[in-house]
This record gives structure tokens, C-alpha cells and sequence, in this order.
């Protein structure tokens, strides 16, 4: 009973006084489910953060509390983000794999005073839908845009581009054929097949028939991705000379081990990979390996996690703990920083992360494993899909 | 019409790999009267036991076959003893409810133990070789799996029309009660049953697994064009099966070829079309 | 003969087999007829043709007159031609109330009413328990059929047949499978039912059918080979044929 | 007689006034448990909408599959037809008005409703299940396909509902929107208890037992099985359209299989052939995946499968079938 008093004597006295909070962020993700992977590197990315610079800001300490949607379940995404917010009172959203639930929850942020922090869904539009959006990821036209120009500058003139029919695999193909047609090459043919394809081999034919010299593809990183590249090998595409480009959710590391020799040479483009040679990669790597347990699961949500969790810790420092939406996203509008990525700057206008996007190749290291090899850079990178969308 | 051709292998390869997966299904729904949405589980089980044994312990493809399609059975026999047993004869909801239940817990287990990541089982040289039917080449493992299924579907039907076991099973799936007045351990007959039908469904999963990759969300991913191909069929029919796969294969293959983008339309206006000719599935029986 | 019930030339092959073959039926209101026929004789398959089950190969069904041989079982029924079963098919979660008020209703065309109970419906409660009372149910109205006793479910099949208010009533071995104890109470049953209703009775029972019909029909092998009082079937030589050769028959195989 | 007539029209009126007082009881627990969740959680207003707006989907599945015995893994269909309408009819046409929205919604469920039931009517058992496991993929494609209008898989968003009666507006807090789910469930609770009673309701409950028997008594099977469905879409529909205006964004999820199955697995936990185990299966399946979920975000499938096992082990009737069927059992032994 006296502790009690004490307790509460004690809290009145701290009332007012600047005094040590804790500040919770609410991160929606994948964390179950058939993109768990996803969800998992999410977590390692935020504990990763955690470990290297501490669980503090100032006198604040920081919580992150999860919340899963195993898939886009834009409904399911808006009454956890609400849940988060009112019910746990958290100062800051984050995460979000899909665009749909990032979609979802934007509405939620100006009314709640809460800043959006997105780790990873990739549609240009998501930063226009509120002014507290900031995005840490990358977007899917950012990534597949410098692809167009690897294929042109290679020799390649005549693409057959071919893409998951949904919305991020639409973004691809309308960036791959501005990019390209803008250089002077020909989309010789668009194909959108279904999400849920088992066998690749009739796209396989398709593109042997289109008479391409290249393919340019996009599907969701997963077991999808594998059926593909497996079924490019064995119709005879990769020794019939066909050339192969993709962004890199392609050839994300956790699957690499799978896919093996399969994907051996193939080129993509994107932010990050985990073989990115830095300082700042490397404390990066082992402090995510470790929270993730096996490191071969890491993969690139992890990345934007982490810098995601950067933007939030500059916010809170900025706001000094005290719940401002407007000045905690004012305070990170154009901030620069090393990211294991490579440098990295928000921008100020679209609130989107301007970065490096590298070309790679899929290699063998010495010890037998595969890994995406940077060979080429493309320096401060935009975002073209919002000016695409204009 | 080397294009016609091509297509042809291409759809046939894919529907043996639907009929190698999904026939043990075909046997716990049409001879046991259970509706095993657990069924994928099992087969993950098979994927990830070979995976296991020939990419960790490096052991021999076939090796690897064998040791997945008995762990799984082994496996398995304490969930028939314990679960299964007890929806025998339910109605058909509740089994959906029990085995839904199942392939959650193995899809949590197998994220728990194996992590989220894609699991391959590594195949030897001789399968991994693309083979030149002249007019293009299609990989060895194709073949093998267009031989497995074949393979399969002569021993199944073997073992169901030709061995007194068969006999049994088919008396104590047409009239339990008399099958066991007439000294048929029923029990037994369900146990071997099921032990046979998680062992296909082991086999499927590791031999189907180029197609289809080993993951902890395979049990529920591919549940769907399970139910489907087996229904089609006439659950508990083998040459059923064989056909409405093959079918279904030609049709999703051709589809995707010639429209990608509608894709799943061609493939799911198929079967209803089929069912609406056949409301009892290409083999079914007047029950 | 004014007929209500009109079957005529009715012939079903099953891959080559007539099943029934060239049989031709007539009944009057009020008639009392009873079909018999060895096992494997086709009544199974007359009922279904006359129900509308199965469609015939040639030949005729009229109702009152209305050739109803293309028509469906259901408007069949509707048209006043309704059976009931060999083996009491009931709904096993409903009550005899629920049954006869559902029968009722259908005949009345109101199963359609989305917005009252059928206990709000004065007459039809009143109708149901004049029935349930006239077959001597009526304290079982409100138990679930899986409850209660095997004779009683076959008193209310009469009674669901009776609640369609039919013009031809075919019973289906009414007396089937109940015990002793309890075949008198269906057998008043079917004394009482409605005098001008024409009905058709498929039984093996020969003294229930000496006591009830005052016509018999003898089916063998799809082909009527009497038809005609009850006294003379027994002293009609085909009929001692069909039935004396399949008792032969079956004593070889007992 | 005349006596037996007088004391039947009394028991008639007895009835009445007993199924009145049932379903006033039934209404005021389902307002107790909505204000207590109301008192109890009121920063998780979304959560609570959410499984209202499911219950709905939960109560129009019961209709077909425990009133009618039709299997369906595709009802998701008519919960996402009510959402989409509900929600094109806001963003593309400007119908905000919320009332006007739920009848769109309605509308477009009874159409999807009439839709699927005459294709997967055609067949019984397993058939039936892949008929309507067939409409469900084809209309998430073809709602995928017409992105123009639905927003494809970014999810169709953009809809800005005006108040309700043009007092209440939306709120952050999500108090109109539970409010409005509730007296929603309510009314469709009330509605339905009437339907399924009536003689409608009934001649459903015999189609589910022996759809034979039914035929042999004149009434049109399909027919009548057609009629329910399309109630049971309007019922989804209204489901939808909630849902479509509480969290103002309509997703391709609301047309899948994954709900579909789920709203299944739901009424089947619950128990079959009733309204409340519908609204039971409904509320605990989706409260335990709160919580378990969020206490490990990572692994709690596995415990909700155990769930699952668990019932089916321990209530094989589904909680309320097998809890009704407890009660009647002690009742009986009393008595």
C-alpha cells in the first residue's frame, strides 16, 4: 500500500517536468504466414537498429510492438494500425510489406497525429496519400527503371516484358518500357500472368515464340520466383542466349540458396544487397544475422526496416519525445545518412528515400554459396514512378 | 506445330506432377470418406524430410525418396491413432475443421523448426540434364516425373483391384458394419489406408517439389488445386484422377500459353464446366 | 369410368431390359388398389415412373384427365398425386408438428412466407393437430422425430401424406418394418382414409391386402399378369406361376 | 372441438408471446456483450466493427450451409460484392451517403448471392465445394482484372462516407462505425431469426435433411434453396458494405479464398444451424486470433490450429451446438 502512494506521489511530482517515456512504435507486417520470411526480416532490420544504437533516445526508452497481417488484408491493416494508436498508444507507425495496407492506414495519421514510417511496400503513390508518409524501402519503378538502360547499353533491342498481374508487377513493366522505349528499344510483347502459376513452361514457350532477345521480369520474391528462373534454365532460354533482367526482388538472398547454379549470372537491379562492401553493411549484417538466427534468411525488408528505425530514432530526437506528427516529419525532410545500402538521403518533396541503385550479378563465393554481386552503380536514384504518375 | 507439340509435353509433365501430388488425397477422400485438407501438410512433411536428408546429410536422391515417404508415414501413424480416428464417419464439416486445425499446427511447427526459407532437394546429375526430344528439350526430371505418376497409377490400381487387400478396402468402404461381420479388421484396413495415402502424398511432395517448392505455407498454398483436381476426378477414382488431371494440366498449360493474362480464368471455367457436365466428377459413382 | 388416374402402355428399358414393360393402370376415386408382384417384379420402378423420378420409355401418365407425363415429381404432387415411402423418410430434427405444418403449407402454396411462424397461423395449428390427433400422434407433436418410435414415424408419413390433401395417394408398404403391436393402428388408418380418394397400395403383406384392397394388380417381370378382385388372384394359375417360381427360388438359395 | 380450438389458439398465442421473449433475450445479449466490449475495449473499436462486419459474412454463410446443408468454400464472394458495390458506388458515383452505400452493398450481395448459388447448386458434396471454390478465384480475378474500377490488388480506396444521418460522422475512435455494425447485426439478427423460423425457414431445414422428401411434397428445391441464397448475399452484402465503411479501403482479401474458408471454419467452431453459433464461432475465432496473434505475432497459427483440433476433439458440435446440446441433456435429466 505505501509502495502504491509513493508511486503515485512520485508520478504527480514527474508530471510536467521532462522526465524518461517510453515511446512505442507499432509495426504491421507479415509475420506469419506465406510471407513470413518477410515479416521475420523486418524484426531482424528493427532489432538490428536496436542493438547497434541502443534502445534509447535522450531520456526515452523505446518499444516496438508487432502486429501481423500474414497477407494484403487492407481492412485487417487499418484496425490493427487503429488499435496500435489508440489502444496502445503508440507514437509511431511502421512497417507495412503491402501497399494495400499501407494504403489502409494513411487516413488514420493526421487525425491520430502519428507518423507513417513504410519499411517496405513499393508503390510510388503510397508517400501522396498523407503528408506523415515517409518511406525508407524503395519503390518498384526505382528499381526496375535502370534495368531498361543495363539491357539497352548491353546490345539488347527487342524485350519481351513479363510480370505478375498485380499491382506492383504492373509498376515494373510500365517503368522496364519507359525506361526502354525512352533508350530506343522495342516492348516486343507484355505478358501479366496470374499470381498463382505452378508451371512456367507455357510463358516459357511464349517468350522462346516472341522472337526476343530479352526478357524482362518481375514477380514476387518467394517459391514463384524459383518455378520461374528453374523453368528459364531448363527450356533451353538461358543457352538459347536469351537475356534475362529483373529488379531484385528476384534474386533476394534468402533464396538464393534454392535457386543455386538456376540463377547463377543472371542480372538485376536494386537498393541493396547483403554482400554491399561498407563498413556500416558489415555491423549491419552480423547484428541482423544474429536477431535473425540463420543468416541466409536476410534479405532486403531488413534494410528499410533498419532505416526505417533511423528515421524514427532522428524523429523522436527532434520532437524530444513529445507526440508531433508535423514537426518529427519536418525534422527527417531531407536528412542524408550512410545507410548499409550505400548513402541515402529523404527527400524533401516526396518524403521518399533517394538512394544508389546497383546493378548485380548472381555469383559463386568461394565457399560454395550464391550472392548478388554489385558490378555498377547508379547514383541518387528518385523516385520516376510519382513523376510517371503526373 | 512444333509449338502444338511443345505445349503437349509441357501439359502433360504438369498434369502427372498434379496426379502424383493429389492422388493420395484422391484415396483418403474417395475410399476413406475424409475430407484431408491436411493432406499438403503431409507432403510438406516428405518435402522437408528429403530436403533434410539429402541437402544437410547429403544422402542419395533415392535414399532421400525413401526416407521421406516412411518418416512421413511414421509421422503420421500417431496423428491417425490420436485425430484421424476420431473423424471417421463425421460429417464433412467437422473433418474440414480437424484437418484445417493439423495443417495450421504443421505449418507453425515447420516455420518454428525449418524457418520461412524455400527448401530444395537437391536431384542428381542424371535428373538435372536437359533432354533433346528433338523438336526441344525438356528436363530429365520431367520425364521422371511423367514416370513416377505413371508408375503410381498402375501400383495403385494393382493394389485396389488386384490384391485381396483391395478387396478388403473396397468391402469396408462400401458397407463397413458387413465388412467387419465378415472378419474384415476395418481398423487395420483404414490404418494401412492412410499409411498409404500420407506415403503418395510424401512421394508427390518431394518428387513435385521443382514445381512446387518445399515451404512452411506449401500445406495450405496448393490445398485448393488439390481439392480441385481430385473432385474433378471423382474422389476415390484413380483413372478419375489421371484424367482430370491431365485434363485440367492440358487446359491450364494451353491457357497460359495462349492468354496468360487470363490464366486463372481458363483454368477455373474449366472445372466448372466439367462439374456442371459431370456433377459427380469425371469417375464419380451414383451414391 | 371417370378416371383420375390414368397410366397407360408405360414401358422403362434399362440397357435393353424392360423393367416394365406395356403396363397399363387405371383407377376411379375411391378406388382401394393394391399392387403386389414378387421381388424383382418392377414396382420399384412402376412407383418412380408414375412419381416422375424416372422418365418412361413410351406410354402415358394422366392426373385427373392432365397428361403429366413429362412433368416433374413436383408438380406431380401438386397436381394431387403424392406417396409415401417403403422406408420412413422424415426430417429426423423437426417435430410431427414442423412436418405436417410444412405439408399444409406447401399444399397451400405459403412456404414461401418469410415473416411468421407457422404457430401464428391459427388454422394451419388447427389442421395440424386434427391430423396429428386423428392418427393418434398428437401428444407426440412437439418431440423431435429422431425420438420417437418407429410405428409412429410410419403414422406420420400417412399423416404428411394426408396433410397434401392428394386426389391419389400411393402407400409404399405403409405397414414395413413396424411391430406387431403397432400395424393395427396404421391399418385403421388407412380404413379411414378419405372415401373419394383414389389409392394405390404396394405390399407384400397379403392379409393386410386382402383386408384392404378391393382390386389387385399382380406385376411380374414389368408386365401385369392379373388385375382383378381379390378373391380370384389366388385361384389365377400365372399368379400361383410367378409367386410358387420365386418361392421355389428363394428356398433354393435359403 | 371447440374446446381443443380454444386451447390451441391460447397455446398459439403462448408460443408467441415464448418466441418474442427469446428473441428479446437474444437481442439483449448480443447488446450487452456489444456495450461490454464497447466499456471494455474502447480503443479497439476497429478490432470490434471488424468482427461485426464478419459476423455478418458468419450469419449469411449459416443460412446456406447449416439452414440449406449447401457446402460453399467461396462465400467470400458475396461479402466482397457487398464491398465493392458499397465502395464503388462511394469513390467512382459519389453516393457518401452511408445509409445509401449499405443498400447498395445489399443489393450487389443478393446479385452475387443469386449469381453463385445457381452455378454452385448444380452440384452436391465435394463438386459443390470446388463449384464455389471455382466462383470465388474467378471473381477475385476478374476483380484484380478490373482495376480500373476496384483498384486492383493496391486495394480500392478513396471512399469518404459522409456522416451518418448527416450527424455522425467517422471517426478515428471508430465509435460511429461500431455503432452503426451493431445496430446493423442486430437488425439482420432479428430479420433473420423471423426467416428462419417461418414457414420459408423451415422448408430450408427440410431441404437440408432430405431434399427427396421435400420434392415428394411439391416444393421446388432449388428454387427455394436459390431464394435463401439470395438472401444470404444480402445478408454478406450488408457485411461488406460495413466493412467498406468503417475502414474506407475495400482490399482483393474481401473477395478471397482465405476468407472464405475462415468464415467456414468460424461457423463450424461456433456450431452449424444456428444463429448464435454463428455469432459465437464468429466472436471467440476472431478474439483468440487478437490475442494469441498478438502476443506472438510469429507463431500463433500453430496455437489457433490447436484450437481448432481441440474443438473437434472436445465439442464436436461446434461451442454452442455442443453447449446447447449439454443443457438439453441436463434438462432432460432433471425433468
Amino acid at each position: 500500500m505505501k509502495h502504491v502512494a509513493i508511486a503515485a506521489l512520485a508520478a504527480v511530482l514527474m508530471g510536467g517536468v521532462a522526465h524518461a517515456d517510453t515511446i512505442k512504435v507499432g509495426v504491421v507486417g507479415p509475420f506469419s504466414g506465406p510471407f513470413a520470411l518477410q515479416g521475420k526480416n523486418f524484426k531482424a532490420g528493427i532489432d538490428a537498429y536496436m542493438a547497434l544504437n541502443g534502445n534509447t533516445v535522450g531520456d526515452d526508452t523505446i518499444e516496438v510492438i508487432y502486429r501481423d497481417i500474414p497477407s494484403a488484408d487492407p481492412a485487417q491493416s487499418k484496425a490493427l494500425s487503429q488499435e496500435l494508436v489508440v489502444k496502445e498508444g503508440v507514437q509511431y507507425l511502421a512497417g507495412f510489406y503491402f501497399t494495400p495496407d499501407a494504403m489502409a492506414a494513411t487516413p488514420l495519421l493526421e487525425q491520430a497525429n502519428v507518423p507513417m514510417v513504410v519499411m517496405n511496400a513499393a508503390t510510388s503513390a503510397i508517400v501522396t496519400k498523407s503528408p506523415y508518409v515517409v518511406r525508407t524501402s524503395f519503390t518498384t519503378w526505382q528499381t526496375s527503371t535502370p534495368i531498361a538502360k543495363v539491357a539497352f547499353d548491353g546490345g539488347t533491342r527487342k524485350v519481351i516484358s513479363v510480370v505478375s498481374d498485380y499491382g506492383p508487377g504492373v509498376d515494373a513493366e510500365a517503368a522496364f518500357k519507359a525506361g526502354f522505349e525512352a533508350a530506343g528499344g522495342e516492348i516486343v510483347e507484355a505478358i501479366r500472368m496470374p499470381l498463382q502459376t505452378n508451371d512456367f513452361s507455357p510463358i516459357m514457350q511464349r517468350i522462346k515464340d516472341s522472337g526476343a532477345e530479352g526478357v524482362f521480369a518481375f514477380l514476387p520474391s518467394g517459391p514463384t520466383t524459383l518455378g520461374f528462373v528453374k523453368a528459364f534454365n531448363e527450356n533451353g532460354l538461358k543457352a538459347g542466349g536469351v537475356k534475362f533482367f529483373a529488379p531484385g526482388d528476384l534474386t533476394q538472398e534468402s533464396d538464393l540458396p534454392a535457386l543455386g547454379e538456376a540463377a547463377l549470372g543472371l542480372t538485376t537491379t536494386f537498393h541493396y544487397a547483403v554482400s554491399h562492401d561498407s563498413a556500416e553493411n558489415k555491423s549491419f549484417v552480423e547484428a541482423a544475422g544474429k536477431a535473425i538466427g540463420d543468416p541466409a534468411e536476410l534479405s532486403f525488408p531488413a534494410v528499410g526496416a533498419y532505416d526505417g528505425m533511423h528515421v524514427i530514432y532522428k524523429m523522436i530526437e527532434a520532437t524530444g519525445g513529445e507526440p508531433d506528427a508535423a514537426k518529427a516529419v519536418e525534422a527527417v525532410k531531407g536528412l542524408s545518412w550512410e545507410s548499409p545500402r550505400g548513402p541515402v538521403t529523404i527527400d524533401a518533396e516526396s518524403r521518399h528515400i533517394t538512394q544508389n541503385i546497383y546493378l548485380r550479378e548472381v555469383a559463386k563465393a568461394d565457399d560454395g554459396t550464391y550472392y548478388n554481386k554489385e558490378v555498377q552503380t547508379f547514383e541518387k536514384q528518385g523516385d520516376p514512378g510519382l513523376a510517371a504518375a503526373k | 506445330m512444333q509449338t502444338v507439340f511443345s505445349i503437349g509435353v509441357d501439359a502433360l509433365a504438369y498434369g502427372m506432377v498434379l496426379f502424383v501430388i493429389s492422388i493420395g488425397l484422391s484415396v483418403t477422400m474417395g475410399l476413406m470418406r475424409v475430407v484431408n485438407l491436411a493432406h499438403g501438410a503431409f507432403a510438406m512433411i516428405g518435402g522437408y524430410i528429403a530436403s533434410y536428408a539429402a541437402r544437410d546429410l547429403g544422402l542419395a536422391y533415392a535414399f532421400a525418396v525413401l526416407l521421406a515417404v516412411f518418416g512421413t508415414i511414421l509421422i503420421a501413424i500417431p496423428v491417425e491413432r490420436l485425430l484421424y480416428r476420431r473423424i471417421y464417419g463425421q460429417p464433412e464439416l467437422t473433418q474440414v475443421l480437424m484437418t484445417i486445425g493439423i495443417t495450421f499446427c504443421v505449418i507453425g511447427i515447420a516455420n518454428y523448426v525449418f524457418g520461412p526459407t524455400l527448401k530444395t532437394i537437391p536431384t542428381p546429375e542424371s535428373l538435372r540434364a536437359p533432354v533433346s526430344l528433338g523438336f526441344r528439350t525438356v528436363s530429365a526430371h520431367r520425364l521422371f516425373v511423367i514416370a513416377c505418376g505413371a508408375a503410381v497409377a498402375l501400383g495403385l490400381w494393382y493394389f485396389i483391384e488386384r490384391t485381396a487387400f483391395g478387396v478388403k478396402l473396397r468391402a469396408s468402404v462400401d458397407n463397413a458394419a458387413m465388412a467387419a461381420a465378415l472378419g474384415v479388421k476395418t481398423e487395420v484396413v483404414y490404418a494401412v489406408s492412410f499409411a498409404v495415402a500420407v506415403g503418395l502424398a510424401a512421394f508427390g511432395g518431394v518428387v513435385g517439389a521443382e514445381l512446387l517448392p518445399i515451404e512452411p505455407y506449401y500445406a495450405l498454398r496448393y490445398m485448393v488445386t488439390f481439392l480441385v483436381v481430385v473432385s474433378v476426378g471423382g474422389a476415390g477414382s484413380i483413372p478419375g484422377a489421371l484424367a482430370a488431371c491431365l485434363l485440367l494440366g492440358a487446359i491450364d498449360t494451353t491457357g497460359r500459353y495462349l492468354m496468360p493474362e487470363f490464366g486463372e480464368f481458363f483454368f477455373y471455367l474449366a472445372v466448372i464446366a466439367i462439374v456442371w457436365i459431370f456433377p459427380r466428377g469425371l469417375a464419380g459413382r451414383a451414391k | 369410368m371417370n378416371a383420375i388416374f390414368d397410366v397407360r402402355n408405360l414401358k422403362r428399358t434399362f440397357g435393353g431390359l424392360a423393367v416394365t414393360n406395356d403396363v397399363s393402370l387405371s383407377m376411379a376415386p375411391g378406388d382401394r388398389v393394391a399392387l403386389i408382384g414378387p421381388n424383382g417384379a418392377g414396382k420399384t420402378t412402376f412407383v418412380n415412373l408414375v412419381t416422375g423420378n424416372l422418365l418412361p420409355n413410351s406410354g402415358s401418365v394422366a392426373l385427373g384427365g392432365e397428361d403429366v407425363t413429362r412433368l416433374g415429381p413436383t408438380e406431380r404432387v401438386r397436381r394431387g398425386l403424392v406417396r409415401s415411402f417403403q422406408v420412413t423418410r422424415l426430417f429426423s430434427e423437426m417435430t410431427p408438428e414442423e412436418h405436417v405444418a410444412l405439408a399444409i403449407l406447401q399444399r397451400e402454396g405459403r412456404t414461401g412466407r418469410m415473416f411468421a411462424s407457422h404457430r401464428a397461423m391459427p388454422d394451419v395449428m388447427d389442421e395440424v393437430h386434427a391430423l396429428l390427433a386423428r392418427l393418434g400422434i398428437a401428444h407426440l407433436a412437439r418431440h423431435r422425430v429422431s425420438e420417437i418410435a418407429y410405428g409412429q414415424q410410419r403414422l406420420l408419413e400417412l399423416a404428411l401424406a394426408l396433410a397434401l390433401k392428394p386426389r391419389v395417394l400411393l402407400l409404399d408398404e405403409p405397414a414395413a418394418g413396424v411391430p406387431q403391436s403397432d400395424t393395427a393402428r396404421i391399418e385403421q388408418a388407412i380404413a379411414d382414409l378419405p372415401a373419394d380418394l383414389a389409392v394405390l397400395m404396394i405390399e407384400h403383406d397379403m392379409d393386410l391386402v386382402f383386408r384392404f384392397a378391393r382390386r389387385v394388380v399382380v406385376l411380374a417381370a414389368g408386365e401385369i399378369i392379373f388385375d382383378g378382385s381379390p378373391d380370384a388372384v389366388t385361384k389365377d394359375a400365372r399368379v400361383r406361376q410367378a409367386y410358387l417360381g420365386s418361392y421355389a427360388y428363394a428356398r433354393s438359395v435359403a | 372441438m371447440a374446446l381443443t380450438m380454444n386451447t390451441e389458439t391460447l397455446s398459439t398465442a403462448r408460443d408467441r408471446r415464448a418466441r418474442l421473449t427469446r428473441d428479446a433475450v437474444g437481442v439483449l445479449v448480443i447488446l450487452a456483450v456489444a456495450v461490454l466490449g464497447y466499456l471494455l475495449f474502447p480503443n479497439n473499436l476497429a478490432l470490434l466493427t471488424r468482427i461485426t462486419a464478419i459476423a455478418l459474412l458468419v450469419l449469411s454463410l449459416d443460412l446456406v450451409t447449416g439452414y440449406c446443408g449447401v457446402a460453399t468454400l467461396g462465400h467470400a464472394a458475396l461479402f466482397g460484392a457487398g464491398a465493392y458495390g458499397a465502395g464503388i458506388a462511394a469513390a467512382h458515383f459519389g453516393i457518401t451517403d452511408p445509409i445509401a452505400m449499405l443498400a447498395v452493398g445489399v443489393v450487389a450481395g443478393a446479385l452475387a448471392g443469386l449469381v453463385s448459388g445457381a452455378v454452385v447448386l448444380r452440384a452436391h458434396g465435394l463438386p459443390q465445394l470446388v463449384l464455389s471454390i471455382a466462383i470465388i478465384h474467378l471473381a477475385h480475378e476478374a476483380a484484380n482484372k478490373a482495376s480500373g474500377w476496384t483498384g486492383g490488388s493496391d486495394g480500392l480506396a478513396g471512399i469518404m462516407p459522409d456522416a451518418v444521418f448527416g450527424l455522425y460522422p467517422f471517426d478515428l475512435w471508430g465509435r460511429t462505425a461500431y455503432v452503426f455494425g451493431i445496430v446493423l447485426l442486430i437488425a439482420a439478427f432479428v430479420i433473420l431469426r423471423q426467416i428462419v423460423r417461418s414457414p420459408f425457414g423451415m422448408l430450408c431445414r427440410g431441404i437440408k435433411q432430405d431434399p427427396l422428401r421435400v420434392r415428394a411434397m411439391g416444393a421446388s428445391v432449388h428454387g427455394t434453396l436459390i431464394r435463401m441464397y439470395a438472401i444470404s448475399g444480402a445478408v454478406a452484402g450488408a457485411g461488406g458494405a460495413l466493412n467498406a465503411l468503417s475502414t474506407q479501403v475495400v482490399g482483393l482479401d474481401s473477395l478471397s479464398f482465405t476468407l472464405s474458408a475462415e468464415a467456414l471454419v468460424m461457423l463450424v467452431l461456433g456450431g452449424t444451424g444456428s444463429l448464435y453459433g454463428a455469432l459465437i464461432g464468429t466472436l471467440s475465432f476472431l478474439w483468440f486470433e487478437d490475442v494469441v496473434s498478438a502476443a506472438n505475432p510469429f507463431h500463433w497459427l500453430t496455437i489457433v490450429g490447436a484450437l481448432l483440433i481441440a474443438v473437434v476433439l472436445f465439442a464436436p458440435k461446434g461451442l454452442y451446438g455442443s453447449l446447447a446440446a449439454l443443457l438439453e441433456r441436463r434438462g432432460r435429466t432433471d425433468r
